[in-house]
Order: structure tokens, then sequence, then C-alpha cells
């Protein structure tokens, strides 16, 4: 066997908090080769991204190593001197980092940038160094390159700020390169480019790479290893395609069944005691009545901001009681502004929209609040950090609602009430009194939800309502969402850009691009054999498990 | 900044090697200049400009010559202007005619302009046509000297000039060595009139035309005024020029850093500074401070006689036996001037026609609460009591202690600070019911003061007091030749004022000079300034 | 074409401040009009100033009109560049702020400079070690010099190194009145004197120039030190300095030309505010140390009534606010270069 | 405040010893000023003009003033007044900042533009000069000198809950509230500025210091309070003038008392950032 180039022994990182020390990993042991592949998976907490920061030293200033050695082609980094690091850095490891565009410095071109970083590294010139950022940003496929080198951050896209980074990650041929969350918050589509250039380039340069991810699809796809890390621990590690379809550990289990794939169906994402559809048996949707007015019913909605930038072009739907309809498309496809529309938080610029026959688009925003629909048309908002009055307990917030559209007044009718939404939420009644940012993303996920059907509205809009969550929370509230939705007979809008997401939570699908409908019908139908060539494209840029990966090289 | 490092090195070393080698030459002229700082500013070289501040007048003096100026005399020990003593200045002699209308002057033949054309009759005839023609300040002031009509002025010949007075006026002379009455160079002056400025108001506002013993070199106003000795005049006692080569008058707003100046030997003379700085540099002993009572300037509390409550004499008498006279005196001027308050007059009635003289008022409560009650008011009342800012230093301490004390007798007071165009504002339109101002007369006299501060529906009748008896007095004693008579009519003044007691004269503060020892010749002027002719180094 | 957008960005900003200089105009002129004050009435001051002198100064001023056709003469007065005449200096008020302003300028400059030169070091230290004796240090000291008003410092630096020491020059005026002033070709004593060549002349105006500006300064470097430490603090802790250290940039380089020429952005925001603040509220120190400046001159004309200096002062002012803002927005243009989609 | 935010405060405490000494001095402060009156060894208003500018002795800790009056007890007394005008002048600003900055953050449009061209004009005034000025037409009385205060603040309070009602008026808790049934009025009022509030105090502690040395610059040129009030600017700017004749204590003692009280507040301020800033939260 190959002397590894990476050797991680019982690994300890505290940070200091204002509760005392927070211990972050605890004794993480690894190895990799020279120009292997490792994925490194967990959800929020689990410590994988302190353990890559820990492995270049660029962990917060709050953050110490607390135990254990990392050894690098046998050097101890732990015991490092900064000089040395720097040497080391760039040199013979180098990161790439989540959310690309804050990672470059914003008023500096990006040649220049490129060019810093190998001037660290050699005595050439200023111009052989701008000679040789030029071909890298060639390398990670930047078009018209030399134009491109003058461009700020801003200027460019984030896949390409991405590439840039990448670029300048690779500019002294580092052996390691570890990229953490390289790909959160990017579209889909961009994803999958960014990703497969990563792969050719480690693979073509021979470096070994560590892909941090909370993704286990884009693990499956391009890692050949896989380490999966639960609050610090590193739980399991295995191939690839073993770690997925067989899991060993509890934890892993939960996890490879609560990422949603193309087949997955919603009473399948969480098993054990938490599966809360096992309890209730899936009543059949109700079959809308013949003759009774379509419950939403929206034509040629247009918004034109005051910019004179077109949001939405043109959008027409109908949607039936109970029913559920995903609007998907990726940034910039209007479909947060169209959701916003519907629920009345924001005029239209023109076009119809009839809630249960009534005619609701003449009503302004301005003065909704007021309108008897207003208890009828909810919405669970996306991030549940930014969703809670940071003001109000758990408890205000479900209440809120219900004193003012349903009239209830502070008392003991209240209070059970709010219990009961509580309860059909899973929110256990003690967290009712702590304030928002006492409790966990997937509690304030809940509570979120509990205020959307506190008046026990027709339809509820979900904008994006588990993108900012962990797989495994996620796959708790999605079945929470459906089974209120069978529970009450509740319409969805469901928006996203997650199409696994909204195949397995919606009967029909919408895909919007560029503020106009692309394709629509019936969710299954349309993923499985996409019309259009847009759609198709999206489909295929989801990575999945069941995928082989591309990028085994090594 | 390394550049501008260098270079501030280099200035030092320059500097250093000057300090040693020209130091003496740069001593020598500092010995022949003399530097006044005050709080105040020049704005104009013009004195009949309205708006005119004292020390524009102060260097009007240095710039212009009038006909005649005052002598002085010795007061205490301390040298002030005479009232009594008009000497020639422009005029080498004057006659008056023996019914007293006519005053004859025989100009100075030497005398001549700063661009070197002679003085004439002419030049006079027009400045004093002016001074009583155009609008401006010398018109209200020569009124008080029966001069007011160009009719009145007459070229006798090149260099005699004779005025008409309709009748005998003490004050006619004196008026003509005020600061208004200067003598301008009428060709000069003529070469800048316009249709709507017939007499040159505006370009002599910012330029000369005199025959002064100082030529104005630089003017900045509101900053600073630098002027070079005229070396042919010669006007000076005993026929001499100026002392001082060079004069240098600057604004130093703060008082402390005037007294500062003063102390380090940086500034030779100041006259304004604050009553504790004065008094604390006089303890030091290391200047000269001569300290004079400006005995043609009254600091009063005044009230308003036309409004309620101080319409009724005895709400007035019970101010007057109500205020802490010594600890105000004490409080506010550090003991820096001439009390009026605290006489005794042995058979109640006022010893002398002067005034101001000493009234016998001093702290009484008792008394106080009786004419209170006997106004109808025992229980006190409430009332505002004004000062404005710019006499704040002296006006503030004074202003605590009288409010303490009238709260012993029941009178609430209400202290308010006013800035001092609002001040004057409020005064002028009789607004004001009780306040503290000052006033000075530039020809201090019994009936002058009379007249001016205590009749008419004027800004200067403080009190707006409005006795006929008082009125026709002060108007019968303006001519009274007889001094005897003269004497009697102030006595007869002075008793109607400690009556009817319209207000309080406080005190005439002090001025308080501090110059560096080597400085002679200082003189208490009329228009309470330097008459920087005066002075010279020892 | 950067140059390009950030005029016309320049021009832009221009215009649309006029309408907030015609407010000034306007409520200045409505202010001194309330101010219960008549300017006639107290310059008519001399003795036996009776009636008709008031009169005459009042017509002189205008002041006998109604106030809309006072307001009407003034705007068409301004808008001839003409702002009236001062009764207290007896000049055009144009011509006393054109003489009053570079004093006034060259002493807030020198300030801010000073203050600059200090809080940018002091806040970059305290960002470096933040939580530090240092961090504490810088804190402290700043908070000392905005809790000190300009006035007692002022005359404290005056006692101490006047009257004391005897090392600084009398605090009359920007330079001593025995020097003889250079030609002026731009009213900047320290500019002026070295085009002159007078060595001298230039430190006896320096020397002049140091006690009051570092009395200003002391009062502006905590907004700076304070702005200088947040925004470094932020950007060292930035996503891009994180990168500039995986790539092994060196120290000095991952500071200066990524941490603080990225910090620098908001200073030069802060640094504007507090140059217009300064030029307007600077009449204290103008006033401890005699220096002829505008803000002096606006303060005796305000306690005397005198209209047009206030007004025109209150004018000048808010014109060079708004060229400060200019000059702040080119300069932010040049440096950040995201400005130019915004 | 909940048992976190305590927390919290005491861990920036621990690592900011200063801020927990200002907050003392800040509590110190205003028990004087309530209580001030009672504990003081002499009547602050009383003249004695025998005993007029006596240095510090046992009898009177920090002498007398020129009337004589004992300068410790004036001192102790004047705290109230200074908090009193420092508190209300800042609080009239931060009230009236905070309803229309918000209202205008929120909606924007044509209230916002018209709002930001009346705060434009503020702003390019020189202040000082405008609280001059207005002091000067309205007179010298404390509420007008609150009033002057109070008016030069407000831009900055405006422009301040403008933009922290800003960025906060997209998130989702405030939509929320609107599809919870609230009109935009109560959305901004009930839900946004309570969010905002914490931010504006540190603003506000920051500013009261400023106030304070406001109000004695204003003094110093003579449209300060009226005598025979105590204040501690006002005593300054009178002590300043004292300098020079060697009565250091009539201006050291009153400048003691005003630079604590500015520096206790400034510190406070800072510290009160430190509390709330979220980045500082680790």
């Amino acid at each position: 066997m190959t002397k590894p180039l990476l050797q991680i022994d019982n690994l300890h990182v505290t940070f200091s908090t204002r509760r005392g020390p927070v211990e972050a990993v605890r004794g993480v042991s690894l190895s990799l080769a020279p120009g292997e592949t490792l994925g490194i998976v967990g959800e929020s907490g689990s410590g994988k991204s302190v353990t890559g920061f820990a492995v270049t030293r660029l962990l917060d200033p709050a953050g110490k190593i607390s135990a254990g050695r990392i050894l690098f082609r046998d050097r101890e980094i732990t015991k490092m001197s900064n000089a040395s690091l720097r040497e080391m850095h760039g040199s013979a490891m180098a990161m790439i980092f989540q959310n690309p565009r804050g990672a470059l410095n914003p008023i500096r071109a990006i040649g220049a940038q490129i060019a810093d970083a190998i001037l660290a590294h050699r005595k050439i010139s200023a111009e052989a160094a701008r000679g040789e950022a030029l071909d890298l940003l060639r390398a990670v496929q930047i078009r018209d390159p030399e134009k491109r080198m003058s461009a700020y951050p801003h200027e460019l896209s984030g896949g390409m700020c991405q590439r840039v980074m990448i670029a300048m990650a690779i500019s002294s041929n580092p052996s390691l390169l570890i990229a953490d969350e390289p790909t959160t918050g990017l579209d889909v589509t961009t994803q999958k480019v960014v990703m497969d250039l990563l792969a050719n380039i480690a693979a073509e340069r021979g470096m070994a790479t560590i892909l941090i991810t909370h993704d286990l699809g884009l693990a499956a796809r391009y890692c050949r290893r896989v380490v999966v890390m639960e609050q610090g621990k590193l739980v399991e590690q295995a191939e690839a395609l073993t770690l997925f379809r067989a899991p060993n550990h509890p934890y892993t289990k939960r996890l490879v069944a609560a990422s949603p794939t193309a087949t997955s169906r919603v009473e399948d994402l969480v098993t054990g005691e938490e599966n809360l559809l096992a309890a209730v048996p899936a009543a059949p949707l109700p079959t809308p009545v013949h003759g009774t007015p379509p419950l939403l019913d929206v034509k040629n909605l247009v918004k034109r901001f005051d910019d004179g930038t077109v949001a939405l072009k043109s959008f027409s739907m109908v949607m039936a009681a109970g029913e559920s309809v995903g609007l998907v498309g990726e940034s910039g496809s209007g479909k947060s502004t169209t959701s916003r529309m519907i629920c009345r938080l924001l005029d239209q610029s023109e076009g119809t929209i009839n809630f249960n026959g009534e005619s609701i688009g003449h009503l302004p925003a301005r003065d909704f609040h007021r309108a008897p629909q207003r208890r009828d048309i909810q919405i669970v908002f996306q991030d549940p950090n930014e969703s809670l009055n940071p003001r109000f307990t758990a408890f205000d917030c479900i209440a809120h609602p219900l004193m003012r559209l349903a009239g209830m007044r502070n008392g003991d009718a209240l209070r059970q009430r709010v219990r009961e939404c509580a309860s059909r939420v899973g929110l256990p009644s003690d967290l009712l009194e702590r304030f928002p940012h006492q409790l966990s993303g997937g509690q304030k996920a809940r509570i979120g939800i509990a205020r959307a059907i506190a008046c026990r509205p027709r339809l509820l809009v979900l904008d994006e309502p588990t993108a900012a969550l962990d797989v495994s929370v996620q796959a708790v509230v999605l079945q929470l969402l459906d089974r209120l939705r069978r529970e009450d007979g509740l319409a969805f809008l469901f928006v996203s850009h997650d199409l696994n997401v909204v195949r397995m939570m919606c009967q029909r699908t919408i895909v919007l691009r560029n503020g106009a409908i692309v394709e629509e019908g019936e969710s299954h139908a349309l993923f499985d054999n996409p019309q259009t060539a847009y759609t198709r494209e999206l489909v295929e840029a989801v990575p999945n498990i069941e995928l082989t990966p591309v990028a085994a090289a090594g | 900044m390394r550049l501008t490092y260098s270079k501030q090195m280099l200035g030092a070393a320059a500097v250093l090697a000057l300090l040693v080698a020209a130091g003496p030459v740069r001593a020598q002229t500092r010995a022949e200049t003399l530097r006044y700082v005050t709080g105040a500013s020049v704005n104009t070289l013009d004195p009949n400009i309205p708006g005119s501040t004292r020390e524009a007048f102060a260097v009007s003096l240095s710039t212009y010559d009038r006909l005649v100026s005052f002598g002085r005399k010795q007061l205490n020990g301390k040298w002030v202007f005479d009232l009594d003593s008009i000497r020639g200045e422009l005029a080498e002699s004057y006659d008056v005619s023996p019914d007293g209308l006519k005053i004859t002057f025989h100009l100075r033949k030497d005398a001549k302009f700063q661009d070197g054309t002679p003085v004439t009759a002419d030049d006079v005839k027009w400045s004093l046509d002016r001074a009583v023609t155009a609008k401006i300040l010398g018109k209200a002031q020569l009124l008080t000297g029966s001069l007011t009509d160009a009719s009145q002025f007459k070229v006798i010949d090149a260099a005699t000039f004779e005025v008409t007075l309709p009748k005998p006026d003490k004050l006619a002379l004196p008026n003509l060595a005020t600061v208004y009455p200067i003598i301008i160079n009428s060709k000069l002056a003529k070469a800048h009139v316009t249709e709507e400025d017939p007499w040159a108001q505006a370009w002599l506002k910012e330029n000369t035309a005199g025959s002064g013993a100082y030529i104005i070199e630089t003017f900045k106003p509101g900053e600073q005024v630098i002027l070079k000795r005229n070396d042919a005049w010669n006007r000076g006692p005993g026929g001499k020029q100026a002392f001082f080569k060079r004069l240098i008058v600057q604004s130093v707003p703060e008082a402390a850093t005037r007294a500062n100046l003063v102390e380090k030997g940086d500034v030779d003379i100041v006259i304004d500074l604050q009553a504790s700085d004065a008094q604390s540099l006089e303890a030091k002993g290391k200047l000269q401070v001569i300290s004079t009572p400006q005995y043609n300037a009254i600091t009063f509390v005044s009230m308003n006689n036309q409004m309620a409550p101080f319409d009724k004499v005895d709400v007035r008498r019970a101010i007057a036996y109500a205020l802490p006279y010594d600890d105000m005196f004490k409080a506010a001027l550090f003991g820096r001037g001439a009390p009026l308050t605290s006489a005794t007059w042995s058979d109640g009635k006022p010893p002398s026609g002067a005034f101001p003289i000493p009234q016998p008022i001093k702290l009484d409560l008792d008394k106080a609460k009786a004419y209170l009650k006997a106004a109808g008011y025992p229980d006190g009342f409430s009332t505002t009591f004004s000062f404005n800012v710019g006499q704040a230093a002296t006006a503030e301490p004074m202003a605590a202690l009288l409010k303490e004390s009238l709260a012993k007798i029941g009178i609430k007071i209400d202290i308010q600070k006013l800035p001092d165009a609002q001040m004057s504002t409020q005064i002028t339109e009789k607004k004001l019911p009780f306040f503290t101002e000052g006033v000075v007369a530039w020809l201090p006299s019994t009936d002058y003061f009379y007249r001016n501060f205590y009749t008419g529906d004027q800004r200067w009748n403080y009190s707006s007091i409005n006795n006929p008896e008082l009125t026709a007095i002060a108007q019968e004693a303006r001519f009274e030749a007889d001094k005897v008579k003269y004497e009697a009519d102030g006595k007869l003044l002075n008793a109607i004022h400690f009556d009817q007691m319209p207000q309080i004269p406080l005190w005439q503060p002090s001025q308080d000079a501090v110059m560096a020892s080597s400085i002679e010749g200082y003189t208490y002027q009329f228009h309470r300034q330097v008459d920087y002719r005066d002075l010279s180094r020892k | 074409m950067k140059l390009a957008t950030t005029a016309k960005r320049a021009a832009r900003r221009f215009a649309s401040s006029l309408p907030a200089l015609f407010g000034v105009l306007i409520f200045t002129f409505l202010l001194m009009r309330v101010l219960p004050g008549d300017p006639a009435v107290f310059f008519a001051s001399g003795p036996n100033a009776g009636k008709e002198e008031i009169e005459t100064i009042r017509k002189q001023m205008g002041l006998d009109k109604p106030v809309p056709q006072q307001l009407a003469l003034y705007l068409y007065d301004v808008g001839r560049g003409n702002l009236g005449r001062s009764l207290m200096t007896g000049q055009n008020v144009t011509k006393d702020l054109k003489e009053r302003l570079p004093a006034s300028l060259e002493l807030t400059f020198s300030a801010l400079l000073i203050a600059l030169v200090l809080a940018l070091p002091l806040g970059i230290l305290a960002a470096l070690r933040p939580g530090s004796l240092i961090d504490h240090g810088v804190r402290l000291f700043c908070a000392l010099g905005v809790c000190i008003p300009t006035f007692v410092s002022g005359l404290l630096l005056i006692y101490v190194f006047y009257y004391l020491l005897g090392v600084a020059p009398d605090p009359t005026g920007r330079v001593d009145i025995f020097i003889s002033q250079p030609p002026s070709r731009t009213g900047f004593l320290l500019i002026d004197f070295l085009l002159a060549g007078d060595l001298d002349g230039w430190w006896a105006a320096f020397k002049q120039l140091i006690l009051p500006a570092c009395t200003m300064a002391l009062f502006v470097i905590a907004p700076l030190a304070r702005i200088t430490r947040a925004s470094m603090l932020a950007s060292l802790g930035s996503d891009f300095v994180r990168t500039a250290r995986s790539v092994g940039l060196s120290w000095w380089r991952i500071v200066v030309t990524y941490a603080l020429r990225n910090a620098i952005l908001p200073v030069i925001t802060i640094a504007g505010i507090v140059f217009s603040t300064m030029l307007g509220a600077n009449v204290l120190v103008e006033k401890v140390f005699s220096w002829p400046g505008v803000a002096s001159y606006a303060l005796d004309a305000l306690l005397s009534s005198d209209y047009a200096p206030v007004q025109g002062f209150v004018l000048l002012m808010a014109f060079v606010f708004v060229i400060v803002n200019l000059v702040v927005d080119v300069l932010y243009g040049i440096a950040d270069p995201r400005i130019s989609i915004g | 405040m909940s048992s976190a935010t305590f927390q919290h405060a005491a861990f920036i405490l621990r690592g900011n010893p200063i801020t927990g000494i200002a907050a003392v001095g800040a509590a110190l402060l205003t028990v004087l000023a309530i209580f001030g009156l009672w504990i003081v060894p002499y009547d602050p208003i009383a003249s004695d003009v025998a005993h007029a500018l006596m240095p510090p002795s046992a009898a009177h800790w920090a002498g007398t003033d020129q009337l004589g009056r004992d300068v410790f007890s004036r001192i102790i007394v004047a705290a109230q007044l200074d908090l009193a005008i420092a508190l209300s002048a800042v609080g009239i600003s931060f009230v009236l900042g905070a309803v229309i900055g918000a209202l205008c953050g929120y909606s924007g449009g044509r209230l916002d533009r018209a709002v930001g061209r009346f705060v434009d004009v503020l702003m390019a005034f020189p202040l000082f000069v405008l609280a001059m000025a207005m002091v000067a037409a309205l007179g010298n009385r404390v509420e007008n000198i609150v009033i002057a205060t109070a008016i030069i603040n407000l831009p900055f309070y405006i422009r301040f809950a403008r933009a922290e009602v800003n960025v906060r008026r997209n998130l989702g808790w405030v939509e929320a509230a609107r599809a919870s049934g609230e009109s935009h009025v109560s959305v901004v009022l009930r839900f946004l500025l309570p969010n905002v509030l914490p931010a504006m105090v540190v603003q506000m502690s920051l500013n009261l210091g400023w106030a304070i040395i406001n109000a004695a610059g204003l003094s110093f040129i003579g449209l300060g309070v009226k005598a025979p009030t105590p204040e501690w600017g006002i005593m300054v700017a009178e002590g300043a003038r004292f300098i020079s004749t060697g009565k250091w204590w009539l201006v050291a003692f009153p400048g003691l008392a005003l630079m604590l009280a500015v520096l206790c507040f400034n510190l406070l301020g800072d510290g009160l950032r430190d509390i709330l800033d979220p980045r500082q939260r680790t």
C-alpha cells in the first residue's frame, strides 16, 4: 500500500464559546492516499467542515486543535510554524469554499488575485504570473479569459466565481484539494458543470480531493470513498457504492433513507418511530366535485418592478381544492414572485387571481389583511431562522394569526388551540415558551408550519420550506406536511428548486424559467419523460445516489 | 509624507539659523511696534458708518485728525481725558466770540493729508457738512452740540474756518473733538462719490483719506489692522510725531488668551480683560495695571417705569433696598470700579449736582419689605431679569446674587440671558421689565446724562421714565451758562432721581488697562479705547 | 469607461443635491427672520442712535420690505452670486467668506489628516488583536478624546504649551503677526509659503496650526478609529481573507492588500461625514484660537443678528457638504469597482 | 431580558471589564441625579461672597466659585439636569427618528423620498450652528436646548432606523405577520420597530455623552442654561475662563464630572454594541 498523503489520528477540535468550550470534532481518524477522492458527508454540526479547516489550519481564532495529530506527507501540521504553514498553503494543499463570490476579494480583479496566489509561492515576474493566471482561467474553462482577467467578482456569476476559486486553488499545483460545500447555493445545472470540472482537473493533475458536503448524492457521484460524520464523530466509512447501498450504521441508514431520490416516496423517508405516516393511514385525496369552481384560478399574471425589470412574463394556472402543485425553477425564474402574488403579499402588474370563484387579484396587497380570504391563504417561508419574529416566543408566533384572523382573545381557548397546533406539527408543548434563538432549525420550521395552519387555511403556499434544513429534518418536515395535507384537505403550492422533493410531494409540477412557464404536467410523467430540453437538463443534473461515480480516478 | 517631514526639518533648521542671526534686528522692530489685542474687532475705517465698533473709533482716531481734541487731567493719580480743556489738533488755535455764537478756527499751515496735499478750510467744510448731512452716525452726535446744518459752517479763507451756533452751547466744541467729525481729504473723497453715495461712504469705509498719525497698512475687517506711522504728523503733545513706528490691532475673542498674551509679553497693551484676570495680573506685579473708573460710564439695574409692577415707585424703591450691592460689586467686578451706592447724604439731599453720584441706598430687607407692602405686593411677584450674552462675565454672577436676594422679599426672578442683538431690540421696543445695562456718555455733564438717559421715548431711556419736571430742568440746564445755577439744577435732578428711583445706578466699572511695564502715557479716553498716539515705550 | 461612469454618477449626485441646497437656503432665511433680534437696532448702537438711524440701516438691509419680497430679492441676489453685506465687518459676505474659508479649510484638513494618521493605525491595531489590552487601550483613548469639550481641550493646550511651556506660538490667528504673509495663491498658508519658498514662514504657520488642529483631531479620532476597527474586523473575518490565507499569501499582503483595502471603504464615507461636520462645528476651536475662519465669523454674526453672513455661511457649508459628498463618491467609485452597477 | 441574553451579556462583560465599569458608573450617575439634592453638603445656589474663589479644602472639597458657592455640591446637583437634558434630547430624536425612519424604510416610495429630502437638508446644515441659531431664536431655556439638540440629531436616527428596517422588511417573519392579518402600519410599529430598537439604543447611549458636550459648547458661547442653575457645561465654560488666573478647580472638577459621565456613556454604548452585535457572538 502506498504511503498515505494525509493521516489524521484522533483529531479533537474545541471551540471556546460563551457557554464554555464546545468540542466540534471528537476523535476523528482517517487517511487519504495520494490522488484519492474522499467524501465527508454529514449534517450541520457534524464537524465535517471543521475537520477540513483543521487540516488546513484555517480554523476560526476561537477554534483550537485540542488533541490528535494531522500528518501531511509525514509532517505534523498541528505543530507547524506560521511561516511553514504559509509555505504549505496553496503549494501543498489548497481549499475551495462555499459561497464563491464572498470568497473572492471584491475589489481586486480576478486575474490579479490568481497572480497573487502564484506569486506567493514562486519568484517569477508579475508578467509571467499574469500569463500563468490566464492559462489557469483557460484551464477552468472560462470563456474569453483575456477579458475576464480584469473582471471583478461581482461581474461574474456564482459558477464562474467558483471556477476562479478553483483556478486559484490549483495555481501552485497542490497535492491535496479540500472542497468545502463547493456547490451549495449554486443552481443544479451549474453545480453539475462545476463539479465535473473539479473532478476532471483533480484527475488530470493527480490531486487528492476531499469533498465536504451535506449532499449524499453529490458524494456518491464524485467520490470513491465516503466517510459519514455525526456530532463530531466519524460513524462509518466505506466505498461510496457500498455505503449507500448497504449502510451499516443506524445513522447512515437514516441519512440514506432521508435523502430523496428519483424513486423515493414520502412514506419511506423516515424510518423507525419518528415516522409519522406509519401511524396515519394515507387518506385518499378528495376528488373535486364537478361544477364547483377551482380553488385557485390564476390568469396571465405579470410582474414588472419599478426599475423596469420583468420578474414574471406571463403565468396562468388552475388548482383544485386539496391538490398539490409544484413550482420549480432555478434562481431568477420568478417562482418566489409568483408565490407572493398569489399570497397577496405583493401586487401583480397584470392578470387576475380568483380564489374559490371570487376575485382576489383586484384587492391590493396593502388591504388584503382585511379580506376574508386572508385566513384561507397562508404561507410557509424558506429560511426558518428568518421566518420567526426574534422577539416572539413560539407560543406568540402560533397565537398571532389566531388572534388576528380567527378573532381569538388571550385566554384558555387560545392556549388550548395553540397547543393543539403545536402537537399537530409534533412540537413538544414545553418548547412553546422559548424564543426562536433557543430552538433548532427543525423546531423553527415546525413552528412556521403550525402558524400557517393555525387558522385552517385552504391553500398553503410553501416557499422552499425545507431548503435550509438538513436532510433528516427535511424528511420529517416533508412527512409532516404531507400528513397535514391529507388530514385537512389542504391544497399546496410547493415552490422548490429540489426536483426530487417536488416529484415526491406534488401531483402536478410547473417548470418556470426566466419568468415564463416552460413545461407543466403530472409530476412523475414530467420528470420521467421531460418534453423540453431545459427540463431534461434539470433532471439530469440532479446527483442521485444510484448513479455510478464518474470520477473514480486514483 | 516623507517629503513634508524633511521640509519641516529643513524649516526648523532654517528658523534656528535665523533666530541666531536675525534675532536682534527683529527685537528692534518689536520695540518700535505696539501690539494691541481686543475681544472685539475693527469693522470700518470710517467711524461714521452705522454699526461701527469702538475699536473702529480707536483706529479712526489715529488715522484722521479732527479740528480739536481733548486735553488730559489727572483723576486720583491717573490720566483721564479732560472735557473742559479743548486743544487744537488740525486747528492751531480757535476763538469763541463773546456771545458764544461763533467759533473761529485757525488751521495749521503745515498740516498735510497722508497723500501730501495740504489741509484746507474747504476740506474742513466738506467734512463737517458730511457729518451733519449724510445719513451717518455723526449727525445724531453733533446734534447734541447744536451742530445740525451745513449752513453753520463757513470757509473764511484757506486757513480760517467759522462755525455759527443758534444758541451758545457748551457742548459744541467738545462735540468737534469726538470721533465723528473727522477731517477728510475732500478732493480724494470726491473722486469716489457716486450718485447714490454723494458722501463717499462706501469708499471711505474701506479706505482712509485723512491726515492722522498713522497710515493703514493692512485692514482685515474682524481680524486685524496694521498701521504704520505717518512721519509727517506733528500734532502730538509738544509737536512730536507718534512714538510707535508700527501699530498692530488684533482681535482675540478669548479673554483668557488675551490675559496670557499680555502676561507673556507678546502683547503690549490690552484693556478688555476680565476683572478676575486683571486682578490676578495686578497681584503678580509683573505688568502695569492702570485701573481707571470709567467716570463717563454707568452700569444700571433698570426697571421699566411704564410696566407693572415697576410703574409703582414703591416697588422700585423696594428693589433699591433689596440688592446686595457689596456682594455684587465684589463678585462681579472683583471690586474694580467705583460703586454708586451705599453713600450717606447727611441731610438727605444730594451733596452734589454732578451725575452720577453715589446714592444712599444699601441692602436693607426690612425697608424693602415695607416698600413692597406699601406698593401693594406684600407677597412679592414674579418677573424676569435680563442681561446680554456679551456682558455675561459680570452680569451673570450679579444676576444670581440679585435673584437670591430678591427671593428673600418674595420676588421671584427668572434670569434671561439674551444675545446682544435681541437685548438691544427688546430694550428699544421697551419690552423688558427688569434688566441690567450700561451707558456711556462721551461728553459727561449732568444735563447730557439726564437728557439722553432719562427723557424721551428712545432706546437709551432704559427706565422709560417720563417725568415732565425732570425733562424741563434738564433742558433748561443745557444752556445754563451760570455754574452755580447749573449746580443747583443738577442737585434738583439728582433729588428727583433718588425720589423716583427710575433705575439703580450700580457702579462705574474700571477700565483695566494692562500693559507691559515699558509702556508710558496711557490715558483713559472718552471713547473708552486706547488712543494709540498717547503711548510710548521707555 | 470606469471614470466616465464615476463622473456620470457624480454629476447625477450633484444634481440630486440641488434641492437640498435650495431647502437649506430657504430654511436659513426663515430661521434668521424668526430670530427675535433686530439687526438694525443692534447696529444702530452708537450713542444717541435714534429712530432715523435705525430706519436707515433697516432700509439699507432691505428689512423695510415684506418678508416674501425680501426672500425673492435674496434669492435673486444669491443667484447672481451676491450673498449680501455684513453689518459686522462692513464687507460683502462673499468677500469675507472667500477670505476666511481657506483658513477654516486648512485647519479642518490638517485636523482630519492628524486624526486619520492616528486613527487608522489605532483602529487596525485594535482589529488585529480584538479583545486584547491594545484593543481596550485604543477604545479608552478614543473615548477619552470625545469626552472633553473642544473648548476645554483647546484652552488647556494653550495654557500648557503656550503659557506654561512656551513652546507654542501665541494663539492669535494663522501665522505670527510679525512674519510677512506669502503672496496668496491657494489661500492655504502652508502651501503658499512653500510656493514662495519661505521656509520659516512655513514653519511659523505650521506651529500656529498644530494646536488647533490637534484639538479638533482629538474629537474625531474616536469615530474614525471605531469604524476602522469595525470594518477591519469585518474584513479580516471575511471569506476572502480566509481564501487569501488558504493560498498562502504573506501576512502583510493579506492585511494590507486584502483586508485593509476593503476596510478602507467605509472609512472614506465616515471621513467625509467627519470632515463636513468638523468644518461646521469648529466654531469653538476657531474662537479659542482666534482663528480667522468662517465658523467664528458666523457665530459673531449670529449673536448680533447679522443675517447675511449667517445665511451665507450656512449656504457655503451646505455647498461644501455637497462637494465633500461628491468627492467621497468619486473616491469610493475609484476604490470600489462594485459601485458602478449599484 | 431573557436568560440567554443575560448569559451573553455576562460573557461579554468578562471579556470586556471596561463596559462593566462604565455600567456601574452610569448607574452611580443615575443615583446621584435622583438623590443629589439630599446628599450634598451645601445649598448649590446659595452664595457666600465672603468665601468666593476658595481653593479646595476640607470644608469645600472642590473649592468655591465666584459667588462662594460650593463647587462640589453644584457638581453633584448638576447631574440631574445634565442627565435630563441628555436623556430628553436624545429621547426625542430617538422616538421621532425611529418612527419616521421605520415608516420610510418599510414603505419606500414617495414618503421615503420626501423624508429623505428633508433629512438631506438637515444634514447639509452645519449642525452646531443650527443648534446655536435655534437656541438663539427660541431663547436659551432648557426646553429649547433640548429641542435644538434633538433636531440636529434627528437625521442620524431617521437614517439609522430607515436602514435597519429596510434590511428587515422582506424577512420571513415580517411577511408572516402580514399573512397573519397585520396592516402595514402595525407591522412597522409593532413588529419591526421593537426589533430595531436594541441597535438604536446603542446609538442612543453613544449620543447621550455627545448631547452633554453639545450643551456645554452652547454654554461656552453664552447660549447655555440660565444662571444660577448648576449645569456641568456652564460650569466648565465659566471655569475655563479662570484657567489663566490659576483657579484650576473651577474647570477641573466640573470638567472631570462631565468627562466621566460622557466617558461612561460612550464606553457603555460601545459595550452594548458588542453585546448586541451578532457578529461578536461566537
